[in-house]
């Protein structure tokens, strides 16, 4: 094709994303739990952290598990899975400084779970209590965001409010400060995360592009979205990209935290690709059936993102059955707490629907809402 | 692959999704386009088996960006192609909204006629599926009130099967909503043979003196409903099923009206400026002598949607369109 | 380089371009964004000499894509600043808008009041300029059917200087509308120590018996001059500049038209469901007996906006304004 | 910074956009007038295609300069000025086939040249009696597009609608067809034109992504929109970019020629970035002396599109004066019908208003029109 004057083909160069990410892949776990090395993203681990990162992940996962039971009972309207993410968000998650602001999702329950967000928090939003009920200012963690892509935006505006407050790059590491701003594989498609592309490039804002390349965009699979590796999309708009195993929770935290120092130095934006895979399905209400071959899961089966991490960890006598017994009871714990708490969340009342359409709401909202009430009066006073 | 004639009692789904195959087998030119339009056949079902009948050039699935899929149906439209796309869900037509309304609504116009943009833009649209944020919204007056489209809704099984071909069929744009709480609720009893009514026209779904119920997609059940109950209590309602919303077809409606005197409108979406807006205008200019009280407007409150514990608080139900009959009468 | 006191006559351009200028002065966490606002000072010259003071941290001349100024916007307005973002035309805001009704409209609701979004969108709107498609539309309806927004529209120099800082002081977002066509077109006297009135408040800018004419924007002017063509012919037409399009200002409206008994809404937006059909459906339930005829409209007509050269035809003026009311009076 | 682990910052590799473009540049005749070899992009020429080309580009230069005085006189309401884009417009306008299809912008007057639409048509747009008056159908061109960078969606889809009707890599020369989407520097920062990218190579449409950088965006310097050469962004979408002396006509010519020859045998996109320089103002509405120097026009005027050709052509003898003089003579005959045809184009009539809005018109539109129509008539009535 080099007689047309433009290289080789560049499909043919890269090729599609490769089942086992690639020669680029950056990873210092196996999935075998063999600890490796990387000539840039090295680092040393304390066995504190990586039990840390342990209990992180199984506390997720249950997390996970009981939701998505709750579901099947009727509980939660829907649940968006993060089983097999859990190594790319505990890692992107533990990554993070306090000051560090993050631009979530819908299906950033391990991020939300680093950033001490209630867990009862997001089955809320889920079950249809409410369209979100933490504060993104006492976590620096926002609001899940449904619309694909939108918060790529929100998170460049951000760091470049940051830019502006001056905790940027001035050398004091409680001061300076970053945004992450997470998306799938399927948002890489839309404008709005190409646009937040170049703001960030043009304003060299303090962001992180994590994007959790999951294979998956419902039914669509990523070569639908991209036909070379989706880190390569960064390089086009003028800043790094690295792909990162996002089964691997260290190298997803050595990473991460790599960009985000890079960020918090006034360096700019990073493009991190988690390749990673979507165990379960899109939601709760989907059916991968239709779409992908269980032989791709029993594939992925073998690069748990926590098995490798608890193989390394007795391997290494980090922890010993105790240890794991002890989380384990911890864990249900949780998932008591979580199904009880579920449940046991009041339906918002009739009238909450008319709260905080606006700071200052308007005599016209507020009309409304006193002739809803006193309609729904009449029904009391009618005794139905 | 030619339909047989069915009298089979089938779902809105099921219809639309006949309709679609017999759009496909007739022209050769229809594309249905959308997010995971293919395999798996649509989060809702409604394109189930188009793409391994009609292959991945005939029924595409597309990356995830709506303006994209909307912007490249544009130069399909203009290479002679009929494309069919699917927005997943009604609160993610936006990212769509400019190609549509400054492209798609303008191109025949600014063309002086040379360049037809024969697409329809499926919407499922609509509250009360227990659903999350964005996922139950009802755009319907922000594509109205651009001129260059056409918008129906349909509401039942029957109509989703005629409408959607006509649509299709329709030389001009046509943004064609789709209750999606109706998609498996009822059945309904389909002859393929039948002739359907004109796309763009409004129809008298029950008779009555006292008031005209006016609904389109979700809100015709309720009104229904609520003309069934009133009935009861010696009201009998008309109930006039738009199913047009741009062009309006009045004639039904203003005759309706001059009868009964009264007109309430129900819709979903946000009673300001919602379609219930401009019936109230030309039904009040049209019918100035006759109306015995204002035309009353029950819909979505001029909040935000609910998170969905309290949806159905916001959305019009049988209930309070009782209350406005009430009101209507006793004005 | 505080105000100082001026009883200049100034343009509509001028007295946008102090207001922001003094909005910057009083808080620091004020942006302004956009495509060239900061060196050109935008295309109309609003924004003139702004970044010169107030350096390019404070004056941010944005790459081309609106839906990336707006959605950049809205981080800095969760990081505490209060961007002004300026659309460089009307037609030009829809790739902004699903970042406008999905994220700034509902980011409060959303958090539970939480996060706020103090941000203005500066829209020029309006045609009646000579220029090429998508230079001359009204997109205000679309915004004002969304729940979560608020939209104001300025008539004249003096408002624009009070309703800007206003409105940049508002803790919820606003759709700001600015009448391209009267940026530079007359001058009125500015008084800063005077005290401007609510930014949510309609305004009867000339008092009448007969009739009631309600506009907004470059309609304003319209009406007026209605009304004073109407005086030489022993009518006397009550004109009122509406100034805020959601919330809507109804008092003062309704209990001009219960005197008069009759009331013409004109907007440059295409009439259907277009203002003009919210007005009348409040007007007619507010003051059903008291009307004499039904709320006319005079706006543009249902077409894309035509070609340039034919746009005063499009656009309502003095003589299809005149008319309505003729058909009003004689109803 | 390699101490973070992604190499070196990008910036400083590629550096902003260099004023001469590069070493990266494609170039086969030099601002002297110096014939130049590239390695990819070689290429004969016929002194008739040069002698054409120049024509071509003086013919295009002088409508720029007609309509301009025209817009002065108050003949047209705006006009967007082509100067100093002639060669990049000409080079992408010749190596079209007539079955390929075009999408241009509002400025692609050469283009549209190419194509043999009437550049009175060209005006009758920008004085405002129509948007666009010619057929699509008839020269393969599209209309103006007005709102930046949807084209290029309309361009990916219309290719994808050719690779539907089998025109592309069949072999057939006469038959294979592609598609050029004509836009800017400033246009590359718009979502739908990077959502282009992404459907393009998904489907790998045969389409050319046709970029002239003139290095403004109305002020907005090209350093907003990128920070490292534009070309360079399709590599993160997986296709071929290269970068091409936009003020070369043979360069653009090559280039162009090879990516389109690359589409239609089903190779699907590239990116060619036009480098260039709007050496007039963004439209004659606008006032570049508020953000731009002199200086940079005048280093820009060195390297005039037209004058390198002209010189190339007397060097080696392809044109004497009497051709010369013999074109000047068709250029002045053409200036002459542009100002005679414009300010003789007829107005549209009230009602034209009304007409094409729908392919079926609706009754409700009808009824508007006849009711506008009988309102005008009571003023004829009325003798006003
Ligand atoms: C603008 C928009 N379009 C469509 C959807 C419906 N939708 C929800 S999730 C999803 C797929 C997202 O895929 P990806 O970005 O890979 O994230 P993942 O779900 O795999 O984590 C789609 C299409 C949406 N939420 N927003
Ligand atoms: C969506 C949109 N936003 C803004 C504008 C206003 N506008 C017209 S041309 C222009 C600059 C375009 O720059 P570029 O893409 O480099 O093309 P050039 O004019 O230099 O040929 C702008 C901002 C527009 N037409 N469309
Ligand atoms: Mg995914
Ligand atoms: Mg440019």
């Amino acid at each position: 094709m080099s007689h047309h004057g433009f290289g080789p083909d560049l499909v043919e160069v890269f090729g599609p994303s490769q089942s086992d990410g690639g020669p680029e892949l950056v990873q210092l776990l196996t999935p075998e739990g063999e600890r490796t090395h990387h000539p840039e993203f090295d680092r040393d681990f304390s066995a504190e952290e990586l039990r840390g990162f342990y209990r992180d992940m199984v506390l997720t996962r249950r997390i996970d598990v009981e939701a998505t039971a709750l579901q099947r009972h009727g509980e939660l309207g829907i649940w968006a899975q993060l089983l097999g993410q859990e190594a790319a968000q505990i890692g992107a998650g533990r990554a993070l400084r306090p000051q560090d602001h993050v631009f979530p999702t819908y299906r950033e329950h391990g991020v939300a779970w680093c950033r001490g967000v209630d867990p009862l928090k997001l089955l809320g939003l889920f079950r249809g209590v409410d369209h979100g009920s933490w504060d993104p200012a006492e976590h620096n963690f926002g609001l899940y965001t449904i619309v694909i892509g939108a918060q790529a935006l929100h998170a460049t505006g951000y760091a470049m409010g940051m830019q502006r407050d001056g905790v940027v790059g001035t050398g004091d590491p409680d001061r300076d400060a970053a945004v992450v701003a997470h998306f799938g594989d399927g948002a890489s498609s839309q404008g709005d995360v190409n646009e937040a592309f170049i703001f960030a490039a043009s304003y060299n804002a303090p962001v992180v592009f994590f994007c959790q390349n999951n294979q998956w965009a419902i039914s669509e699979p990523i070569e639908r979205q991209s036909r070379i590796p989706l880190y390569q999309r960064a390089l086009g708009f003028g800043f790094p990209g690295v792909r990162v195993d996002g089964n691997d929770v260290l190298a997803t935290y050595a990473v991460t935290q790599a960009a985000l120092q890079r960020a918090r130095e006034g360096q700019g934006p990073t493009f991190v690709e988690a390749y990673t895979y979507r165990m379960g399905a899109h939601t709760t209400t989907d059916d991968p059936t239709r779409y992908r071959l269980s032989d791709d899961v029993e594939r992925w089966k073998l690069r748990d993102p926590i098995s490798r991490v608890e193989v390394y960890l007795r391997r290494n006598g980090l922890v010993d059955d105790a240890w794991i017994e002890e989380l384990k009871g911890e864990a249900d714990e949780l998932g008591a707490r979580l199904r009880e708490g579920c449940k046991a969340m009041p339906d918002p009342q009739p009238l909450d629907m008319f709260a905080h359409v606006y700071a200052e709401e308007t005599d016209e909202l507020r009309a409304q809402r006193e002739g809803y009430a006193a309609y729904l009066e009449t029904f009391e006073e009618a005794g139905r | 692959m030619s339909e047989t004639i069915t009298q089979d009692r089938i779902t809105l789904a099921k219809g639309l999704n006949m309709g679609l195959r017999r759009a496909m087998e007739d022209d050769p030119k229809v594309l249905v386009m959308g997010e995971d339009v293919g395999k798996l056949g649509g989060v809702f079902r409604i394109t189930d088996g188009l793409q391994k009948d009609f292959g991945e050039d005939r029924v595409i699935d597309s990356p995830l960006a709506e303006s994209g899929i909307v912007g490249t149906a544009v130069g399909l439209a203009l290479r002679g192609y009929r494309p069919v796309v699917e927005i997943q869900f009604d609160g993610f037509v936006y990212p769509a909204y400019d190609q549509i309304v400054c492209q798609v609504a303008k191109m025949h116009y600014r063309s002086r006629g040379r360049s037809k943009m024969p697409m329809v833009i499926r919407i499922p649209f609509g509250g009360g599926i227990g659903a999350v944020e964005h996922h139950s919204e009802s755009p319907e007056a922000q594509f109205a009130h651009t001129p260059g489209l056409k918008v129906v809704a349909c509401s039942n099984p029957v109509d989703g099967y005629w409408m959607i071909q006509q649509a299709i069929a329709c030389d001009d744009p046509v943004v064609f909503l789709e209750p999606k709480r109706q998609y498996h609720a009822d059945k309904a009893q389909l002859d393929t043979s039948a002739t359907p009514d004109p796309l763009f026209s409004s129809r008298v779904v029950r008779r009555g003196e006292h008031a005209t119920l006016l609904a389109y997609g979700p809100t015709v059940k309720t009104a229904l409903a609520a003309a069934e109950a009133a009935s009861g209590e010696g009201r009998s309602l008309e109930v006039i099923d738009l199913r047009t919303l741009s062009p309006l077809d009045m004639a039904p409606v203003l005759e309706s009206v001059r009868r009964t005197g009264r007109a309430i409108v129900t819709h979903e979406a946000h009673v300001n400026l919602g379609m219930g807006a401009e019936l109230a205008a030309r039904i009040t200019e049209e019918c100035f002598y006759s109306l015995e009280a204002p035309v009353l407007r029950v819909g979505g409150f001029d909040t935000p949607y609910p998170a969905s514990r309290i949806e159905e608080e916001f959305l019009p139900d049988l209930d309070r369109v009782l209350d406005a009959v009430d009101r209507s009468l006793d004005f």
